[in-house]
Parts: structure tokens; sequence; C-alpha cells
């Protein structure tokens, strides 16, 4: 019996195991980033959403800046671990699901880039 | 040479162990189920581990054989039984006057015994009717019979048996005056085909007149079926019994989070057609409720019944009949590579097994010694490892 | 004897949306289910908001051209299904959260209800400040 | 009193085509689903069932009754029928089919295995629950030894959970509630360390707790109320308080 569990136990061992909590520990951290997002961003302003002006201004708060580079970095593990649990379950071979780890770390890596580039371009757009 | 190739008919408790034994011995062994493991009379017994003391005053050989095997499995089974013991009360005067009978037959018979004061009796057993006048504690205990018999099957396959369920024995091979095989249907394609045998044990209860008819001989077994009661409780750890000669409803053996009440007796002609009588439930929960009134208070959970495979004698009512067990050798019938092993409990099946072994040996001319005594039995789980 | 025939759905091979199949199901699937929707959608979502705020980097224009429409009634009816969307994973988040710390185990079904009705007036609070705004 | 149910009833041969066929018998009116089978059975002994003990101890006879995952043999023919006109049975989900109502349960066995589950337990005193006090009983010698009560766990393996589970729905490889619950009970019951340690890695792996989606329909449908989902989310407890030990080097790294 003890064999067997041994074996089973380094079989099923992974990643994977780290995967949930990490998945609780952001949720649990986008319910604050996020909640003050959406508000920031619709309850805050008068009528509703920032004009270009008003986008710059904000961004160009350094506390709001690291608030929303916070909240994409967190945001996009949770949304990909999301998106690799469904994908597994849909009974793939082994080989699509290693595949699919990786997919997910380039899309990650690349929309974390992205934000990045997002938010340099708007704080250096030229106020006019 | 290889292995001499024995197929043995049914997988309830004899089936089962008949091929452990064989298999432990060397021969090549095909258990052929026509369902699932233990799926009558085995699967719906009382799931009693006897001590021997139901028997011990009218059926003495068979209350030594039961505590014999008892102790045995006990050693070989350790993990998958109830060992709590059981406890025959006294209700009644009548009963009462049985103690004496009862526990001069547990000595003769070996049984350990120990009668324990009524008070402590019912701090053990708070269920229990409390108007009890005696109370003897012997060493039943409480199997459960689908793994029961998957114990001994997945230690028989790991000695390389071949255990096939759902697939039906339709017909006996016969060549001249000997049985060469058996034709069988495959539930699983509906496919039949023809399995070539040494010897063929037929080692299926009840029905082991219907199987013994294909190959032109005659079994005298007797169904007599027995309906189990099923409550929603557990009430008792200890299997309580009448103290008195076996009659209707005189059990209760707990098992898991239930208790079971057993039994009536009554003859059948099918093994395969028993209608429960309604009033026989009717009458098992009145029966139960003078050993454990709380009865009252459960609610039926499962009602089973099955035949049990006894040997029928002259003119006997069933509850007299022996439930010792008879091995048959159909050569003294003119057929040869056959062999029947009938009547006889789940708690003697290790012990049928080792006789028919024993036989099944004699017949091929070869002699190896019987382990299963000393030999523990795997995992029932193993069974599908 | 048999009365009449009829051809059964083999229960192999699974389907590959069996896991949403809520049929004669309980509430903890109802709400296993409901996460799953709705953690898709938000994952939708936040791809087309990233690629919708590629316009800032065109310039005022573009963006504020682009503000004028998200201003429009049907556009604000999507950001309450966003919000209620985001209320319904985030809330039940929560219960699956505290329930796999071993907390309120026994009270899954309690903390789902609860936490739905919260997540209710919280979008019905949101759509008002929504369109008042 | 005895009454006619007509039965709409899973069948499927190897190398054929699964389909219902519908069935009339007759039972008694107190009867169990079981014995509607078996008469089903006695019309066309071709007919694949797994039965034992008819009292739900042995766990094999699982089946869906009008969808849900039941054992028939403690269902009543009247509760299978309130509200409809005919009962439907069906094989477990989840598990390969092997015919009729027959599914193959050996991979289910080889994690039960795996999960180092004892199957008798220290019996609780029949009153209040508690534990019994060791008592003198028998030993395989015939004398007597003191110890408390025994008797069979509460999980049958019968593996209706594994036919609720959405996970186990979507892949073989999840552990299973059974299993993860067995894991749960063989924790409590042993303190060989070097087990236990086993048998958390068991749990952590990836197909382990972390792969459950919390739907508790395990739980539900569990006839023995053994509440694996209840044990999941205990084992996930106690695998983050090690990890968080773990990370901050408290405790011995597995």
């Amino acid at each position: 019996m003890q064999k067997t569990l041994d074996v089973e136990a380094r079989a099923t061992r992974g990643l994977g195991n780290l995967a949930w909590v990490v998945q609780a520990v952001t949720g649990i951290a986008l319910l604050a980033l996020l909640g003050l997002h959406f508000i920031a961003h619709h309850f805050v302003v008068e009528g509703g959403l920032r004009n270009f002006q008003q986008v710059q201004e904000y961004i160009g708060n350094p506390l709001i800046l690291t608030l929303e580079v916070l909240f994409l970095m967190v945001v996009t593990p949770h949304a990909l671990l999301g998106v690799r649990a469904i994908l597994f379950d849909l009974q793939l071979s082994e080989a699509t699901e290693k595949w699919i780890d990786r997919a997910l770390w380039i899309i990650g890596i690349a929309t974390v880039l992205y934000g990045f580039w997002l938010t340099w371009a708007i704080v250096t757009y030229p106020a006019g | 040479m290889s292995a001499p190739h024995v197929i043995v008919i049914g997988a309830g408790s004899t089936g089962a162990a008949t091929a452990h034994d064989l298999a432990l011995r060397g021969y090549r062994v095909t258990v052929l189920e026509r369902g699932e493991i233990a799926n009558q009379t085995t699967g719906r017994n009382h799931c009693l581990l006897h001590s021997g003391g139901r028997y011990c005053v009218k059926d003495q050989e068979s209350a030594i054989e039961c505590i014999d095997e008892n102790l045995i499995l006990r050693r070989i089974m350790p993990d998958a039984l109830e060992l709590n013991d059981g406890l025959f009360v006294a209700l009644t005067e009548e009963d009462l006057a049985f103690k004496e009978k009862f526990i001069a037959g547990c000595e003769e018979c070996h049984i350990p015994f120990r009668e324990i004061p009524v008070k402590r009796a019912l701090e053990l057993e708070p269920f229990l009717n409390p108007k009890l006048l005696a109370a003897v504690q012997v060493p039943d205990g409480v199997f459960e019979p689908w793994r029961f018999c998957l114990a001994f099957l997945a230690t028989a396959k790991k000695n390389g048996a071949v255990v096939r369920t759902f697939t039906e024995v339709t017909d006996l091979i016969r060549s001249g005056s000997s049985i060469t095989g058996v034709k069988v249907v495959d539930h699983r394609t509906g496919k039949t085909e023809v399995i070539g045998a040494d010897i063929v044990v037929n080692a299926t209860g009840p029905w082991a007149g219907e199987i013994a008819r294909m190959g032109g001989v005659d079994v005298p077994v007797a169904p007599t079926a027995g309906v189990m009661v099923t409550v929603n409780r557990r009430l008792n750890n200890m299997v309580i019994n009448r103290m008195n000669k076996p009659s209707d409803g005189d059990i209760v053996v707990p098992q898991r989070t239930t208790s079971i009440i057993g039994t009536t007796s009554w003859t059948i002609l099918d093994p395969d057609q028993i209608d429960i009588p309604p009033d026989h439930i009717q009458m098992m929960i009145a029966k139960g409720k003078e050993l454990i009134p709380a009865i009252e208070h459960t609610v039926t959970r499962g009602v089973g019944a099955a035949a049990r495979p006894l040997i029928r004698k002259a003119n006997a009512d069933e509850r007299e009949i022996s439930r010792t067990f008879e091995c048959f050798d159909h050569k003294y019938d003119g057929v040869e590579g056959f062999v029947t092993i009938s009547g006889g409990k789940t708690t003697t099946a290790r012990a049928m097994a080792e006789k028919v072994t024993d036989i099944v040996g004699q017949k091929l001319g070869i002699s190896v010694e019987c382990r299963t005594k000393e030999t523990p039995l795997l995992s029932y789980r193993y069974f599908y490892n | 004897m048999t009365t009449q025939s009829e051809v059964a759905a083999p229960s192999r091979p699974r389907r590959i949306w069996q896991w949403a199949d809520v049929r004669r199901r309980n509430l903890g699937m109802y709400a296993y289910v409901l996460n799953r929707i709705t953690g898709i959608g938000l994952v939708i979502y936040l791809y087309l908001h990233l690629a919708v705020l590629s316009t800032l980097t065109r310039g005022p224009s573009a963006w504020d051209s682009f503000i004028a429409i998200a201003k429009s009634p049907a556009f604000l009816t999507l950001d309450v299904i966003l919000l209620v969307g985001m209320l319904i994973h985030g809330l039940n988040g929560i219960r699956i959260t505290l329930n796999g710390f071993g907390v309120a185990v026994g009270a899954q079904k309690a903390l789902f209800i609860g936490l739905m009705a919260l997540a209710a007036v919280c979008t019905a609070v949101g759509a008002f400040l929504i369109f008042t705004k | 009193m005895a009454i006619e149910v007509p039965v709409r009833m899973f069948r499927y041969k190897a190398g054929g085509e699964p389909r219902f066929e519908t069935y009339r018998v007759t039972v008694p009116d107190d009867a169990n689903v079981i014995d509607v089978i078996e008469m089903v059975w006695r019309q066309d002994t071709t007919l694949m069932y797994r039965h034992a003990c008819h009292h739900a101890s042995c766990g094999t006879c699982a089946v869906r009754i009008n969808g849900y995952e039941k054992l028939p043999c403690i269902v009543p023919v009247k509760e299978a029928l309130r509200g409809r006109s005919e009962i439907t049975i069906e094989p477990l989900r989840n598990f390969p089919l092997v015919g009729d109502l027959v599914v193959d349960v050996a991979g289910f066995f080889q994690k039960q295995i795996a999960s180092g589950l004892v199957i008798t337990r220290p019996a609780e005193a029949t009153l209040d629950g508690a534990r019994y006090q060791p008592v003198e009983v028998f030993n395989e010698s015939g004398g007597l030894e003191a110890r408390p009560y025994n008797r069979f766990e509460n999980c049958i393996e019968c593996g209706i959970c594994i036919s609720a589970c959405p996970t186990m729905a979507a892949t073989d490889k999840f552990f299973g509630p059974a299993g993860l619950a067995g894991i749960h009970r063989a924790l409590q019951t042993t303190d060989d360390a070097q087990k236990k340690s086993l048998l958390l890695a068991l749990a952590d792996g990836e197909h382990g707790v972390w792969r459950c989606h919390s739907a508790w329909e395990c739980t539900e449908a569990c006839p023995q109320n053994v509440r694996p989902a209840e044990a999941i989310m205990a084992l996930r407890r106690e695998l983050i308080i090690h990890k968080v030990k773990t990370l901050f080097g408290m405790g011995a790294r597995r």
C-alpha cells in the first residue's frame, strides 16, 4: 500500500498544487483592486467616464499608477489560471496541457508588458 | 507439462475460497460467475461470522466447523471483520431452561464462552430488551459478504487465477464418461464459447442441482430461502442471538451503520424465483423487537432474501437439516472430472475449499499440502488491481 | 416482454461540456457553473477592455469620441451587466476561498444565497449610480 | 398489494448500440428498485447488473434512477415513481461502461487502494455516539483481550460520488471524492508520520484536492453521509497551513 501511495504521490505532484492557492490569493486581492478600479472609473468623476485629459491626470498620480499596474499584474494570472482550469477540463492530452501552460505564460507576460507600454504611452503623450 | 486447469462454477464464498485454495496449490484456475461476485446466497446472508453457538446444541458437527473456521478467518482476514463477539440472551423461562444445554454444547464444541451479568450486558448493549434473564458471550463476528469473497478472489488472482463475472455456464461438455469443459455465454457480448478443463468444480450452492443435471447427475440440494430485514440504525455492536434452538427472527446482526434482523426459512423450488412472503417482513420486525425493542423506532432500510444450499436429507424439516457441507465426487455417479461442493456456510467456506481441493488432487493424482489456514489474504481491493 | 425501444446516449465518451450539465443537480453545482460562466465573460471583457484602451495612445480626439459612445445608455447597460458578472464571481469567490480554508464549510449554501443577495443589492445601487452620473 | 411498474432500462452490449428498453414488471408495493431490476432480469436474463447485499453495505448496485445516483436496494419503488409514470434506470456516469447497468470500477478501486482508507473503524457507543471504552472480547486464540468495539467504515465504495462529480466528468486524473475522503479518514486514523506525509502529498497533487470545483455534488449524492466535499475542504485547509509553515521554514519540507 505504502509503495502504491509513494508512486501515486510523485505522479500527482506538480505546479498545479499552487494554482488554487494563487487563484484564491489573487482573487481576494482583486476584490479590493477591482473594486477601486471600477469605482474610480465609474462613480468618482462627474459624468461617469474620464475624457483623455482626466485620464492623463488620473494616471499621472503615482499612487493611482501603482494601483492600476498592480491591478493588471494580479488580474492577469487570476484570469489565465481560470482559463487553464477550464481548458484542462476538456480531456486533453498531457502534451496539449503542457503546450497550454507555455502558451498561457507567454500570453500573461505579454499582457503585463502591454499594460506597461500603455500606461507609459498615456503618461508621456504630449499634453494638448 | 503445465498445471491442470480447474474450472470453478460460481463466485460465492465457496467458489471464491475454492479458487484461492486451488491457485495456492498451483492449479490453473478459471472462475465462472453468471453475475456479480456474491450476488445471491452469499451476498444476502446474515453477514454472521459464526462462533458455532447457534448450532452447538442441535448440530454440533456444524458448530465445531464454525468455531474452527471462525478462529482461522480472524487470522487470515483480520482487517475485514467486525469482531465484537455475540451475546446469547434468555428472555423467557423457556430460554433460561435452554441455557444449561447451550453451555454444555459450547463446552462440547470447544466454543469459548463466558456468562456475563445481566447488568453488564445492558451496559454493553443499551438497546437490549431490559427484561433479559441471562446473557452468554461467544466469539461471533460480522463480515461483509461481497468483500469476504473479493479477499479470496484477489489472492487467487495474484496466484494466477482468472475470474470471469457475467459469464454464465449454459452446459457441460461431456466426452464419454467424463466432463471435459463447459459451454458459457459471456453476457458482456452475448457470445458463447467453450472452455476446456481437466476438472470442473460445481460451487453453485442452491443451483448445484441445476448444474449437476447438465452433467447428467443428481445432487440432493434443498434450496430454502431466508429473509433479512435491515433497519436504518446500528442498535447493537455484539451479535444478539436468542438463547434457544434456531427459529425465525431469533438474531440481530450489527453491520456497518445498520442492524440486520434474521431470519425465516421456507423451502423453494427455483432459487431464481424467490418472492418474499409479505408477512415474513412484519414477522421479522416483530421478532426482532423482542430482542431489541428500539427496532420500533427505526425505519426498514433494505430487505433481501436468498436461498440456502442445504443438503436434502430424507423427510427432515429444513430447520433440522444439518448446516454442514457435502462434497460429491461424481465418479460415483459414473461421471469423471466433475465435483460438486454444496451445503455449508460462508463461515466454513475455507474448510469446504480445502475438502474439495483435496478431492481434486486425489482425482488428478496430485498431493500438495493445503496452506490456506496460515496464508493471509490480500485486501479485497486488490481484486481490482 | 419488451414493449418499446429507443436510442440512448452512450455514457462514454464524455461530452466536453458535461461540466456545465446542471440537470438534476444542486445549489453547489449551480454556483460552480455560474462562477465559471461569469469567469469566462470577465476574461473576454478584460482583453476587450485592454484592446479598447489602446485608443488612448492615439490621442484625445480618438479617446474622447469613444467616451462619447461609451456614455450612451446601451453602453452603460453593458457596464451594468459587467458589474453583475464581477459581483457574482467576486462574492462567490469569497465563499469558495473561505470553504477552501476550512471556514463556514457547513454553511456553503447559506453563504451562497447570502452573497448573491448582496450581489443583487450592489447591482441595484451600482446601476443607479451608473445611469444617474 | 402489488403494483405494475413501467421501467425504462438502459441496455448496451459491447459492439452494439446503447438504447433504452421499456419493460413492465409487477412488484409488491413496498418493494425497492433493486427488486424491480431483478424482475426485469427474470424477463431477460441477459441483463447485467451488479448487486449483492440488498441493504446498502456492499455498494455494488449503484445506478442512476431517473437521472439521480442512487442505491436501488434502499430506494422504494413508490419513491422512484413519485411524480412520474415510469422509472428510468441507467448506469453510473464517469466510469467506463461494461454493459447494461455495469460499469468498470477497477480504476476507482485502484485509487481506493492508494487512499489508504482502513475499512474498519472504532464503533461509536450506540446510545450517545461516544467512543466505547475498551471491552473484553475474544481474540483469535479464543482468549479474552480488552479493546474498543469496531465496525466497518461509512464509505461503501459505491462510486455514486464519482458519477455525481463534475470534475470526474471532465477527467479521470482527478483522485475523486471517495478517494480524497478516504485520505482524510486515513489521516485521522494513522499516527505514522511517514504515511501521513505520503497521504498529504497524494492529496496535494495537481489532481488531488485542488482539482475539485467545489460543486458539493458528492456530499449531496452520498447515500452513506460520508461528506466527501467537507473532507476535501478540510484537506485544503490542512495543506494550506502546511504550505504557509513550509514557506516560513516552520514546517518540515515534504
